[in-house]
């Protein structure tokens, strides 16, 4: 079982990290929320794997370790909120450079300058 | 238990949540109660500066819980000094905000507090997990301020920042994991008393998790080869956004002291000093870097930007090197470094403003209205930064001179600060020779006039050098004092003994 | 307290100076003119100490963290130092006056005159080396603003860059050198390093030490081969030249020489380092000042030479030879100060320093002429000026230099050699200027003489060239004697000051530069010519080029790293953590603990192949954007299970209800966006990006696989154990988030509330046009909101909310709370956006998802705070058991009241969040209408 | 004011009832209580967002036509599984279904009483809610559904509803 | 736990599985979109409201508390699966997918 | 015998999960994916309760209902994406 999930977390790292190293900005949150899947399974298991180890007091005879899980649960909803930051950052990105590169528009911010460097001397 | 321990996150958090519900208010009312705020978190870092000053270890157990269980601050001095310097600079980068770059965002206020308050858990914390939350809070509101404003410019920057720091949190969790997967623990003093009996193949875990931990950090502090997002996102951001981001990378910079000190310590057993060996040369290549982007930067914003990784770069030598006197010295440079680089960001913006088109680049340009006046407060600004005397930065640079024995490091060390002075002070020389000397005719059509607030911001910050070199004495004594409590990580791991309230809960 | 007041009294000066800019530049000459006085008052008492040599000290405690002492001392070298800086200083005020035009920033102009004469005087008069090297620096800084005083002459401020530039960088480099000695001696208190000179020589890092102090007193002396600034720092105003030049600025690393040299000198480095540099610098100044055209530029070059006779002096190791050493000091900062303000009067007077156009002002000005030429002739060393006495004793001194072989004609012949230059160049300044012929072309014509009181300091200063020729042990006999027993440490040689010597070596060398000097004048022009035939460097133009190709080096070197490429910087990111961890990994390698490997059911086995299949596919079909939301969607529910799975069941519900609001953001955002990627990358490029992967994935894999085999012991026993008597609640994630770790939870919320502000905010004025079609070519629907769905939604937000309230009260006891409760509710309020619009939905909610937010964090620190009123810390909680009738025994805790504001927080974020992305639809024309969130 | 204090819609309120009673895991004063609390205060924020009242007419006759559904579902279920698993394609058809019920909830409901027996799928609805699209998995001829339809569903509910 | 109760609980939940497996067989191998639709909207309902009925007697007869949540998720799964399944339907319509070959009538555009 | 026949079931429907991750990756259009997704959904509300079954605790049934309200708003919004473009308009 260890090393299933173990494999399991290779393969979603794996996966996460390619598409971090992708160039448009949708793949990027696509890898990034793989990597927080990733990221989440592995914090969770840090309390080892249990099964029906619910941590409700009562519920069963051995209980999982809770804390992770609370870890996980925090990185989860905080996962959530910088998932939903950088896509609306990337719909920004969007509107402003007309393209969803990663960096923008290559190449068109040294035009620019040059036409305002000109209109800055005026000769 | 001292409650007023909580103040510094309680009172931004308060007056943030307070900015929430003000948002359709009349923007002189936020501006005001935001400024209070700001205010009252200075006076609270006074309180606890002087509260930390006798050396003692304060502890607050949030909830009654018994550390390591539930989570603590944990005030000592570098804490307070991180703190003070934070809400410094916070006060005047709020101030010259309220001189009209919080406009156009009615969040800007609740933002900036929120910032603040990330800033000042991360530097209270005594657990490792709550450091990552901190950091989440102090970034997620950075980003919102870093997208704050109009301008298509900072998009991209403020991208490549949020994206690198998002894999940079989940490394941090990686890396949490797998400290506690061995330690069984969040808690940094109980950290630092169980890491030193770890043995056999957990060894490799904690050590893989504390390398990657310092990647963290060092992202954080924006080191070579992580820094790179760094100069464009601050040179894109508004004024006061950037000045207040000068204590951004020192977040990293504190975490490493704390951590590494305090949980890979002398006292670490086979995981001593983890990672410093690799930190060292990495933190002269920064140095360098620094310089070297300094010296072909093209406006002055990017400059300043520069000189922050300049900073990094002079900051972590010294305490990869790990000496007490160096670790005394690099925090007196930080707090030098954090406010002159505050200052210049705001000087910078001054000058764009007067500049019509030009901005603050390194162009010809018409002359500015109030040449003099900024033309003064960059010299101040950049013979801090430089490290020439008799400001500031010199001190500090010379502690950290005089901090290193001989040896190799020491002639690494001294020759890569030196030279990189002497090419910061051409990069300078040539930036301000450029702005404020060479001009030409004609004048900007609508120059900007120079308010009050942003004035007296600006040249607060910048001033500050100046300060700093009057109260040397007793600020040296303060961070001698700092590094001694942070090679004695004993007083700290007593704060597991603590008492919580009562046990009769 | 007399000393730091001199040195303190000129930069108030400096602050004062300027409130008298008003009153004209009399006043504020005047102004100016008192610290200078005063200083020279406070001074005076102290003569009979220093003249039975002894030394005054003022010490006060600064920095001891530092080694940096406020520590003042005055002895016969550095009251030498001070008159010269005191009094030339006060001509130079003077003469000023007259120089500057009414219309000039006079104010600025005495303000940095001062602050530059304060931090020479500091220079001079600290004990401790590193208050020194602060003065030192501060001069670089301040010389750097006076000579760029003409801040639009572009070559004043090229000049005052490369001053800056190399003096600046000298001076780090003496730090440096400083900080050595200062590690040597274990003080930088000048009495124990003059005290320690065996120990530092003896040191094994003296030749680093020394070659660094050398270094800063070369740059700032002008030394070859850093001599270059000097002569380009003359776009300064004249009395800026005249001051920098001849007493104080380039005597800084002189003096810097002789205040060490009992520390280190006297070894033979110090002798090959100091007298090759010195007379490298003697010849190649004087040869270069013959064929300057501009009259600072030929006194520039001339006071390079002369710096280096003096450098070479004091190189020498002899002690005659120092004290020849101190008295060319004074000799040359009287003639050179006077020579610089005469040519300053001429090119006030003319408009011009090109000698090929001044000629024969003699006409016009022969007071000034007679001046200018007493002072050239003192230059040239013509008996009966003071010039003569120094340059003889350097003669001599050259003879007594033991080098071996051939080297050892090398110091006389070269003595020889540059003063025949010396008397040529001198002879060039008398002759071109004042004879020669008529003036050609003036600017001004006809020149006259100068304001009756401009040449009043000439005139001093000349007097005292030819009493100090004549008289030279009445005039300066003491003060020498002061500042070379200082020098030397009180061990003064035999040496006598009279005008003539006998007939001697020296004074044969004497006659042949003085004739050889007059012949090769007047054969000057095949001089020329042959000069001519070198290409002459432009040092400005080179440094210049220099510092534009290191700026156009380092632009390029920038742009090439920080080369805006995320795809980069993430890249270096994944590597680093790869580096990082890639020892102990390896040191790991697949290692299964004690604990060994559980057998694998084979469902779980299944599901976790989904799981791995999705995740695959994901990356591979990345491409097809909604495709890969799908796949996405799969990996979210297949982790949730493995959460249920494995004994998370608060886990399991978090992930599914996150997952989904993810899903539906990441939809609204791929509406605006191409729903392909296209092929970007090379394929090299993508295998790299796919080792890189699997490398992370790998490193992923042995670490978890290590970690989950190996026992371990947690705190969690304790909150296991205390979750319900200390808590309150049996769900124990739940009371660990909202009791244990109540303050991570805090933070978390705070996260979600910045996250939905900030969205908020940046979507604010952001328009976005949305494409008219999918994909595929098909234009979008009309049917914005289907019946059926319509009709689904309405009974689902209340059962919603009740589910939601079930969900919230369960939660302490439980797998539930706050959190999850506050997805279910946002969901069902999304189903109403989806069903039936943004418009419906929106007049219907009557909150602004703003106060949401803030009344959720509120609730959670009210929650938290209220044990503060019982002086508990913060987020203590309490619980307890109430019983009512009918209703019977129930649970009431604070932290529901916690767990209530996470509720809050959570619908308000996740709405203000989707609802702001859905604003921008073209469709919703809400903008303006009632601002709901 | 008297108007906020009232149960909005009543039915609603029932419904809201009887599942809190079904959530609390058996009835007690407490869940009675809160299930009075939450039957009233749910409604109070939500009726605005269900703003057309359900026309019950007969709402007796309901239980009996939900029996008639799940009876059909478990039988026709089979069906379609047999289907399903035999090596035969399947037959199937789109039919345009012309409505005679007007009320959009009750055409709603013969929608999904269409799609969850099986063998038929209600595919759309027309704008001018005459027409209703089905798909049918395998049928001989349109009339067969449509005659289906007809009498078993929609026969029973225009009685409920009209 | 009695007899019966247990071979009911067999019962249901080979049903339910049974089911379950039908309609995604029926998912994978069915020739187009709206044949395929059928699957999952009745089989795999089904299916799941028998496991669904089958857990509220397993946990009924264990003798905890009556489980009666099961039968909301099930009512919940019954009202939602047609509407799911409408709109899947408008969808693919919209988009025009292709019909089999010996299909019967036609799609509307929309 | 409940183990057994559990054992049976749980192999059915992790069985009919895989076929619909086939069909889902198959395509061949959006809405085929969609819809496998949409029964990928059952079938882990189904997979829960016999998880819950198994483990003899009622722990989880939540999440089953969760994953039926999610499910079925997810796949409302993937169906209206297809449809309409913006989810929320």
């Amino acid at each position: 079982m260890e090393l299933l999930f173990a494999l399991t977390i290779g393969v979603l790292t794996s996966s996460g990290v390619y598409l971090l190293l992708r160039a448009r900005t949708f793949p990027v949150v696509v890898g990034l929320t793989l990597l927080s899947y990733a990221v989440n399974l592995f914090l969770f298991s840090t309390g080892r794997l249990a099964t029906g180890g619910q941590p409700i007091i009562g519920s069963t005879a051995s209980y999982s370790d809770p804390l992770p899980q609370a870890l996980v649960l925090t990185a989860i909803v905080i996962g959530f909120a910088m998932t939903a930051f950088v896509v609306v950052l990337s719909l920004r990105n969007l509107a402003d450079n007309d393209d969803d590169h990663v960096d923008g528009h290559q190449g068109e911010d040294n035009e620019t300058q040059l036409t305002r460097e000109k209109e800055v001397t005026g000769k | 238990m001292n409650h007023w321990l909580t103040a510094p996150i309680l009172i931004p958090l308060l007056g943030g949540i307070l900015q929430v519900f003000m948002g359709y208010a009349p923007i002189s009312l936020r501006r005001t109660i935001a400024i209070a705020t700001t205010v009252l978190l200075l006076v609270s870092t006074i309180v606890l500066l002087v509260l930390a000053s006798d050396d003692g270890y304060r502890l607050y157990a949030f909830g009654n819980w018994q550390p390591p269980f539930g989570i603590v601050l944990v005030l000592d001095r570098l804490a307070a000094l991180m703190l003070i310097l934070t809400a410094i600079l916070a006060l005047f980068c709020h101030l010259f905000a309220i001189g009209g770059a919080d406009e156009g965002n009615r969040q800007f206020h609740a933002l900036f507090l929120f910032q603040l308050m990330g800033l000042n858990i991360a530097f209270l914390t005594g657990d490792l997990f709550n450091l990552f939350v901190a950091f989440e809070v102090l970034l997620i509101a950075s980003y919102g301020l870093l997208m704050h404003g109009g301008g298509t410019a900072r998009t991209v920057p403020g991208l490549h920042y949020v994206v690198l720091n998002l894999i940079g949190s989940a490394v941090f969790l990686i890396s949490v994991g797998m400290i506690y997967s061995v330690t069984g623990t969040l808690n940094m003093a109980d950290l630092a008393v169980k890491i030193p009996r770890i043995q056999g193949e957990s060894l490799n875990l904690v050590k893989a998790g504390g390398m990657m931990l310092l990647v963290v950090f060092a992202l954080k502090a924006a080191l070579i080869p992580l820094c790179f997002w760094l100069p464009k996102a601050y040179a894109k951001a508004t004024a006061p956004v950037a000045a207040l981001f000068a204590v951004m990378t020192k977040v990293g910079i504190y975490a490493i002291l704390r951590v590494y000190l305090l949980v890979f310590g002398d006292d670490a057993g086979e995981l001593a000093n983890l990672g410093m060996d690799w930190l060292f040369p990495l933190a002269l290549i920064t140095l360098t870097m620094g310089v070297i982007g300094a010296l072909g930067a093209d406006n002055l914003k990017t400059l300043v930007a520069w000189q922050v990784i300049i900073s990094v770069g002079t900051l972590l030598a010294p305490i990869a090197l790990g000496s007490e006197a160096g670790i005394s010295a690099a925090l007196f440079y930080l707090l030098s470094t954090t406010w002159t680089v505050a200052g210049l960001f705001l000087v910078a913006e001054l000058v764009a403003n007067q500049r019509g088109t030009a901005g603050d680049r390194i162009i010809t340009a018409p002359k500015m209205r109030n040449r003099t006046f900024l033309s003064v407060l960059f010299l101040i600004g950049a013979v801090a930064a430089a490290g020439l005397p008799p400001l500031s930065g010199f001190f500090a640079k010379l502690l950290i001179l005089k901090s290193t024995t001989p040896g190799p490091e020491m002639a690494w060390l001294w020759s890569v600060i030196l030279i990189g002075s002497f090419f910061t002070v051409i990069a300078y020389s040539r930036a301000g020779s450029i702005v404020f000397w060479r001009t030409v005719e004609g004048h900007i059509e609508k120059p900007e006039p120079l308010g009050g607030n942003v004035s007296v911001a600006a040249g607060a910050l910048v001033a500050l050098s100046v300060i700093i070199v009057a109260l040397a004495g007793p600020i040296s004594d303060y961070t001698d004092a700092t590094a001694a409590q942070l090679f004695n990580p004993d007083g700290y791991l007593q704060i597991l003994e603590a008492p919580v309230v009562s046990e009769d809960k | 307290m007399s000393l730091p007041l001199v040195v303190l009294l000129p930069f108030l000066g400096a602050i004062a100076a300027p409130l008298f800019a008003q009153g004209g530049r009399t006043a504020i000459a005047i102004a100016s003119s008192v610290p200078a006085l005063i200083a020279l008052a406070a001074l005076f008492p102290h003569w009979q100490t220093l003249a039975d040599g002894g030394v005054v000290l003022h010490s006060f405690e600064w920095l001891p963290a530092l080694g940096i002492s406020l520590s003042f001392r005055l002895d016969g070298l550095s009251l030498l130092f001070a008159l010269l800086i005191l009094i030339i200083g006060l001509l130079i005020i003077l003469y000023a006056r007259y120089y500057l035009k009414a219309k000039e920033n006079v104010g600025k102009f005495y303000a940095l005159l001062l602050c530059f004469k304060g931090s020479m005087l500091g220079i001079v008069l600290s004990s401790n080396l590193l208050l020194m090297m602060i003065f030192w620096e501060l001069t670089s800084l301040t010389s750097f603003l006076l000579i760029s005083f003409w801040t639009h002459k572009q070559d004043a401020r090229r000049g005052a860059r490369m001053a800056l530039a190399v003096t600046g960088g000298g001076g780090l480099a003496l730090l440096a050198g400083i900080l050595l000695i200062g590690n040597i001696v274990g003080s930088f208190e000048l009495d124990d390093v003059l005290a320690a000179g065996d120990l530092i020589k003896a040191h094994s890092l003296y030749p680093v030490a020394l070659t660094l102090v050398l270094l800063g007193a070369f740059t700032k002396s002008a030394q070859f081969p850093f001599h270059f600034w000097l002569p380009h720092a003359m776009q300064a105003p004249t009395p800026v030249s005249a001051y920098l030049h001849s007493a104080t600025m380039v005597k800084a690393g002189v003096f810097l020489m002789a205040r060490l040299y009992p520390a280190l000198a006297g070894t033979e480095q110090w002798f090959y380092m100091v007298s090759f540099t010195g007379m490298a610098t003697l010849l190649l100044g004087a040869y270069t000042a013959m064929f300057k055209h501009d009259l600072k530029g030929l006194l520039a070059h001339s006071t390079v030479s002369h710096l280096g006779l003096i450098t070479l002096l004091f190189g020498m190791g002899t002690k005659l030879a120092a004290v020849a050493a101190v008295f060319h000091v004074i000799n040359h900062a009287t003639f050179k100060a006077s020579l610089f303000m005469a040519a300053g009067i001429i090119d006030h007077e003319t408009g011009t320093r090109d000698m090929r156009r001044i000629n024969g002002l003699w006409r016009y000005m022969p007071h000034t002429a007679t001046l200018a030429m007493v002072a050239a002739s003192s230059m040239a060393g013509v008996p009966l000026l003071n010039g003569f006495l120094s340059k003889e004793m350097f003669f001599a001194e050259s003879l007594e230099l033991n080098l071996p072989g051939l080297l050892a004609w090398l110091p006389p012949v070269i003595a020889t050699l540059a003063g025949i230059f010396a008397v040529a160049y001198s002879a060039r300044f008398i002759h071109d200027v004042f004879f020669n012929g008529k003036p050609v072309d003036l600017p001004i014509y006809p020149p006259h003489e100068p304001p009756r009181y401009m040449k009043i300091p000439v005139e001093i200063l000349a007097f005292a060239c030819i009493m100090v020729g004549i008289f030279p042990a009445v005039s300066v006999g003491p003060l020498l004697y002061a500042a070379a027993s200082a020098t030397l440490g009180g061990d003064v040689p035999e040496y006598h000051l009279t005008i003539a010597h006998g007939f001697n070596l020296p004074l044969l060398m004497s006659f042949v530069a003085f004739f050889g000097g007059l012949l090769m004048y007047s054969q000057r022009q095949r001089f020329f010519d042959f000069h001519a035939r070198f290409k002459e460097i432009d040092e400005k133009a080179v440094f210049e080029a220099v510092v534009s190709r290191v700026v156009a080096k380092a632009q390029a070197l920038t742009a090439w790293i920080e080369n805006g490429s995320l795809q980069r910087y993430a890249l270096w990111l994944v590597i680093s953590v790869v580096a990082v961890s890639f020892v102990p990994l390896a040191n790991l390698g697949i290692f299964v603990g004690e604990n060994g490997l559980s057998p694998v059911d084979w469902p779980t086995g299944l599901a976790a192949a989904v799981l791995g299949i999705c995740a695959l596919a994901t990356a591979a079909f990345h491409r097809d954007r909604f495709y890969a939301l799908i796949l996405l969607s799969v990996v979210g529910l297949v982790v949730a299970l493995a959460f249920a799975r494995f004994s998370a069941p608060d886990l399991a519900m978090t992930q599914l209800s996150v997952e989904v609001v993810t899903i539906v953001l990441l939809m609204l955002a791929l509406y605006y966006m191409p729903s392909w990627t296209p092929i970007e990358t090379t394929t090299p490029r993508r295998v790299r990006d796919v080792v890189i992967a699997l490398i992370a994935g790998g490193g992923m894999t042995l670490v978890t696989l290590a970690m989950l085999t190996q026992p371990f012991t947690s705190i969690s026993d304790f909150f296991l154990a205390n979750s319900k008597p200390g808590g309150g609640g049996t769900n124990v994630v739940n009371v660990i988030l909202v009791d244990f770790r109540g303050f991570d939870t805090l933070g978390e919320i705070t996260v979600l509330a910045i996250a939905a502000l900030g969205i908020y905010a940046m979507l604010k004025n952001t328009a976005l046009t949305p494409p008219p079609g999918d994909g595929q070519g098909h234009a979008w629907s009309r049917d914005g909101h289907p019946l059926m769905l319509k009709l689904i939604a309405r009974p689902m937000l209340p059962l919603a909310l009740m589910v939601s309230v079930y969900i919230f009260l369960r939660g302490h006891n439980l797998p539930g709370g706050g959190f999850i409760a506050g997805l279910i509710t946002s969901v069902a309020l999304i189903l109403q956006y989806i069903a039936s619009g943004m418009i419906w939905t929106q007049d219907r909610v009557r909150f602004k998802y703003h106060n949401v937010i803030g009344l959720g964090l509120l609730f959670a620190v009210i929650a938290g705070a209220g044990s503060l009123a019982f002086n508990y810390p913060f987020l203590t909680s309490t619980f307890g058991y109430i019983t009512w009738p009918v209703v019977g025994k129930f649970e009431v805790a604070s932290a529901m009241i916690f767990d209530l504001g996470v509720y809050l927080t959570v619908i308000g974020a996740t709405l203000l969040a989707l609802v702001s992305i859905g604003r921008l639809s073209p469709h919703s024309a809400i903008k303006s209408k009632k601002e709901g969130a | 004011m008297l108007d906020r204090l009232s149960f909005p819609q009543p039915w609603l309120s029932l419904i809201l009832f009887l599942t809190w009673q079904l959530l609390s895991e058996g009835v007690s004063g407490g869940s009675v209580v809160m299930g009075i609390v939450l039957a009233w205060a749910i409604p109070q924020i939500t009726h605005g967002f269900w703003p057309e009242r359900p026309a019950f007419i007969s709402p007796w006759r309901m239980p009996a036509y939900l029996l008639r559904v799940i009876k059909d579902i478990i039988v026709a279920s089979f069906q379609v599984a047999k289907l399903i698993l035999s090596p035969r394609q399947p037959r199937p058809v789109f039919v345009c279904y012309p409505l005679e019920l007007e009320h959009p909830l009750a055409i709603s409901i013969l929608a999904s009483t269409i799609s969850l027996t099986p063998g038929t799928v209600s595919a759309d609805i027309s704008d001018d809610n005459k027409l209703l699209l089905v798909h049918a998995l395998d049928a001989a001829s349109d009339e067969e559904v449509i005659d289906a339809i007809r009498t078993r569903y929609e026969k029973p509910l225009l009685e409920m509803f009209q | 736990m009695s007899q019966l109760a247990e071979y009911t609980i067999c019962f249901l939940l080979l049903l339910g599985g049974a089911f379950t497996l039908v309609g995604a067989i029926g998912l994978a191998r069915l020739p187009d979109f709206f044949t395929r639709l059928h699957g999952p909207t009745k089989a795999t309902t089904l299916g799941v409201g028998a496991i669904m009925l089958s857990s509220v007697i397993y946990f009924s007869s264990q003798g905890e508390s009556i489980g009666i949540s099961e039968i909301l998720i099930t009512v919940f799964l019954f009202m939602t699966a047609p509407v799911s399944a409408n709109i899947l339907a408008k969808a693919a319509m919209h988009i025009g997918v292709k019909t089999a070959e010996n299909t019967e009538g036609q799609p509307w555009e929309q | 015998m409940i183990d057994t026949v559990l054992y049976l079931t749980i192999g059915m429907v992790t069985l009919a999960a895989l076929l619909n991750v086939y069909r889902l990756i198959k395509g061949p259009d959006a809405p085929d994916r969609v819809l496998a997704l949409d029964t990928l959904y059952i079938n882990a509300i189904a997979l829960i309760i016999l998880l819950g079954i198994t483990l003899g605790t009622r722990m989880y049934l939540e999440s089953a209902l969760l994953i039926a309200v999610m499910g079925f708003v997810g796949t409302v919004a993937l169906a209206k994406y297809l449809k309409r473009g913006s989810v929320i308009e």
